[in-house]
């Protein structure tokens, strides 16, 4: 597993030793330890007393809170703190969920033991998934080299190379069979503030010149029209939560969705290159500034 | 081609004269003269925008534009940032003196500028726009 | 505002723009005369018609973005339409080769 | 102690766009209404321009900015000057939270929608602000 930010991951049990449920909570969380060596154990014990590395560690992390009971003391702890914890499980709610019901033995019997598998089998595939979205988000891009232009106080680039672009203003980028599509970094401009992002829908079968799925503004709404055709293989999560890459980076973290390519080829015979989009880009923003001078001079009249 | 002119209002958000210098800009660039002026956010000159071009857009436009300020005090807050960042300003707007220069227009409160505080915006945006002609038409 | 654009000299993907026929058409049937797509559109595609007859109309087809289907999400009768895409790259790529 | 401590609100000040004047809308409604005597204002330009004794008095006090747009001219502008904030709010983020509410395009005067995601904004704004009262005291 590719960890990409340098994130912490915490897990705080119960260990309440005077329950059964206590004695689960602090169960699972060895499990998860076991299973997942980057993840830190903190004991809530000695968190209660104030133990310094643990004070410095839980305040960047992403904690796990494992409740034995309503009593919730890990979340106390959390809370008391200031912290939000990054996800809170209840052993009776998770019982109910797996119907299985833990016994009061303070020993761990066998039932007791397959309801503490089951529960870290669902934090260990939570925290695989959360690790899937963060590559989602940060691709690793390679330095880029654009042309750029200003006019007025409006500034716009264009990658000068490995991209290509469709007269709407929305780009492609092939890597190998699959790539990534976006807005242009016009288009983005043009939009201004974008809040909210609507995604494709993973798996569904493009045609070039679909559109692929809209963005919103509090000026309007648009669209990215796909400059390829193929099979959508995944989408940028992370600007559900933040649309401004979209405005910020419309070139690598702004982009939109993954496709697989069906035939690039003959994508391509409707695609521009950097310099030529860079051209067309010009030529469209200096048309719009004439045409408003324009409009000025005839009103002068 | 004609170069757009720059209008960057004080805002103030403490006075009623940053209010006033913040409507009067808008209706200068919404109504009165939209093709021939730009707004620019005053905050964003110095600090701001630390991602991307962010407020190097703002200060490059000023150098090579010109530009309006708009203050709502005798600090002078726009006047300075403009300076410090792109070089002087080219003409600046004080609302204390149309404040004083029409007695009779008395605004409601710096949230709320009510009918006579907006008629006095509306008489230092025409000024503002009396300015931006000068300007614009220079070539 | 961008209608003083000259379509005769327009070109979409190097091909002549008045060439391709690109523009919604309107369902009369299920039209009910919101004007929020012309609200919405900023290339002034559609109007009121200048008749006595209160209708929406596609007034500038060649200002019309080919490809572009935005205003069809304004619409919530979903009264527009817009041609197949697929004929309408092939019918580009061939007029390019023209 | 010299007096009771306020809580100081620093809108971002934006104009160009509606994000700006939802935060100067919802910084009134806290000083004004729901965080009255509490909180208090200061020009974010006066900030910029590097006033001492303004300052000096956020120094001394805790401070909350309040951004409309990711560049975060609030923020930065506090951070470089002031040396800290103590809470910070995105106007975008109620806008994302309501999407129902969208807010009208005019800046003066503002609409209606503008003026209901301002309140929603000023609750947690005015919520947070004694939250940071509460800080000080027990810092005392």
């Amino acid at each position: 597993m590719k960890k990409l930010i340098n994130e912490t991951i915490c897990i705080l049990p119960c260990n309440g030793l005077d329950k059964s449920l206590g004695v689960i909570a602090r169960e699972v969380s060895l499990k998860v330890i076991e299973k997942m060596s980057d993840v830190q154990l903190i004991c809530p014990v000695l968190l209660n007393n104030g133990d310094e590395k643990y004070e410095t560690l839980i305040q960047t992390a992403k904690i796990i809170i494992i409740n034995g009971c309503m009593t919730r003391c890990p979340t106390k702890l959390i809370e008391e703190r200031k912290l939000k914890p990054f996800k809170q499980i209840m052993i009776p709610d998770m019982s109910k969920k797996y119907k299985v019901k833990p016994t009061k033995d303070l020993i761990l019997n066998e039932e007791n033991i397959k309801l503490a598998d089951l529960i870290a089998d669902e934090i260990i595939a939570d925290l695989n998934k959360s690790d899937q979205d963060k590559d989602n988000a940060i691709r690793e891009f390679q330095e880029q080299e654009f042309f750029d232009i200003t006019v007025d106080k409006y500034y716009f680039t264009v990658p000068k190379d490995g991209y290509f672009f469709n007269e709407n203003d929305c780009w492609i980028k092939p890597e190998g069979n699959t790539a990534l599509l976006g807005i242009t970094d016009y288009l983005q401009n043009a939009a201004a503030d974008i809040l909210f992002v609507d995604l494709p829908e993973l798996g569904s079968e493009i045609e070039q010149f679909d559109d692929v799925g809209s963005f919103e503004s509090s000026k309007t709404v648009l669209q990215l029209i796909s400059p390829g055709s193929g099979k959508i293989i995944a989408v940028n999560k992370s600007l559900e939560q933040n649309p401004e890459y979209c405005n910020q980076d419309p070139y690598r973290k702004g982009w939109f969705a993954e496709i697989e390519l069906k035939n690039f080829e003959e994508d391509k015979e409707l695609l521009m290159n950097g310099l030529e989009y860079f051209d067309y880009m010009k030529e469209k923003i200096m048309k719009e500034k004439n045409h408003l001078d324009q409009i000025k001079s005839e009103n002068d009249v | 081609m004609r170069k757009k002119v720059g209008i960057i209002a004080c805002s103030g958000e403490e006075l009623l004269g940053g209010t006033l210098s913040r409507a009067a800009a808008r209706i200068v660039v919404e109504k009165l003269r939209p093709q021939e002026t730009i707004i620019l956010c005053e905050p964003l000159f110095a600090a701001g925008g630390l991602e991307r071009h962010g407020g190097q857009e703002e200060r490059n436009f000023a150098k090579e534009h010109p530009t309006i300020t708009i203050e709502g005090c005798e600090e002078e807050c726009a006047k300075i940032a403009v300076d410090k960042y792109s070089g002087p300003p080219t003409a600046t707007f004080n609302i204390t003196e149309f404040i004083h220069a029409h007695p009779e227009l008395k605004s409601m409160s710096r949230e709320d500028l009510g009918e006579d505080g907006m008629k006095l915006a509306e008489i230092i945006a025409e000024e503002i726009a009396k300015k931006v002609d000068e300007l614009f038409i220079r070539k | 505002m961008s209608n003083s654009y000259e379509a005769d000299k327009e070109t979409f993907m190097g091909a002549p723009r008045n060439k391709i026929p690109w523009w919604p058409t309107i369902d009369y049937d299920k039209c009910n005369f919101c004007m929020e797509c012309d609200k919405f559109c900023p290339h002034n595609v559609y109007a009121k018609s200048e008749n006595d007859k209160k209708q929406l109309i596609v007034k500038n087809p060649y200002n019309c973005v080919v490809f572009c289907r935005a205003c069809a999400k304004t619409c919530a009768p979903d009264a527009l339409q817009f041609p197949e895409k697929s004929e309408i790259s092939k019918l580009i790529k061939k007029l390019r080769t023209e | 102690m010299m007096s009771e401590k306020k809580v100081f609100i620093i809108p971002c000040s934006g104009i160009g766009k509606i994000f700006g004047s939802i935060g100067r809308e919802t910084a009134y409604i806290v000083v004004n209404e729901l965080a009255k005597g509490k909180s208090a204002l200061e020009c974010l330009p006066l900030i910029v321009k590097g006033k001492k004794e303004v300052i000096d008095t956020l120094k001394l006090n805790k401070v909350i900015a309040i951004d409309g747009c990711p560049l975060k001219c609030s923020y930065n502008n506090l951070m470089e000057k002031v040396g800290k904030v103590d809470a910070q709010f995105m106007t975008t983020d109620i806008i994302k939270e309501n999407r129902d509410l969208r807010p009208e395009a005019s800046i003066i005067p503002i609409g209606e929608n503008t003026k209901n995601l301002s309140k929603k904004l000023a609750e947690k704004v005015a919520k947070e602000v004694d939250e940071l009262l509460k800080q000080n005291k027990e810092g005392e």
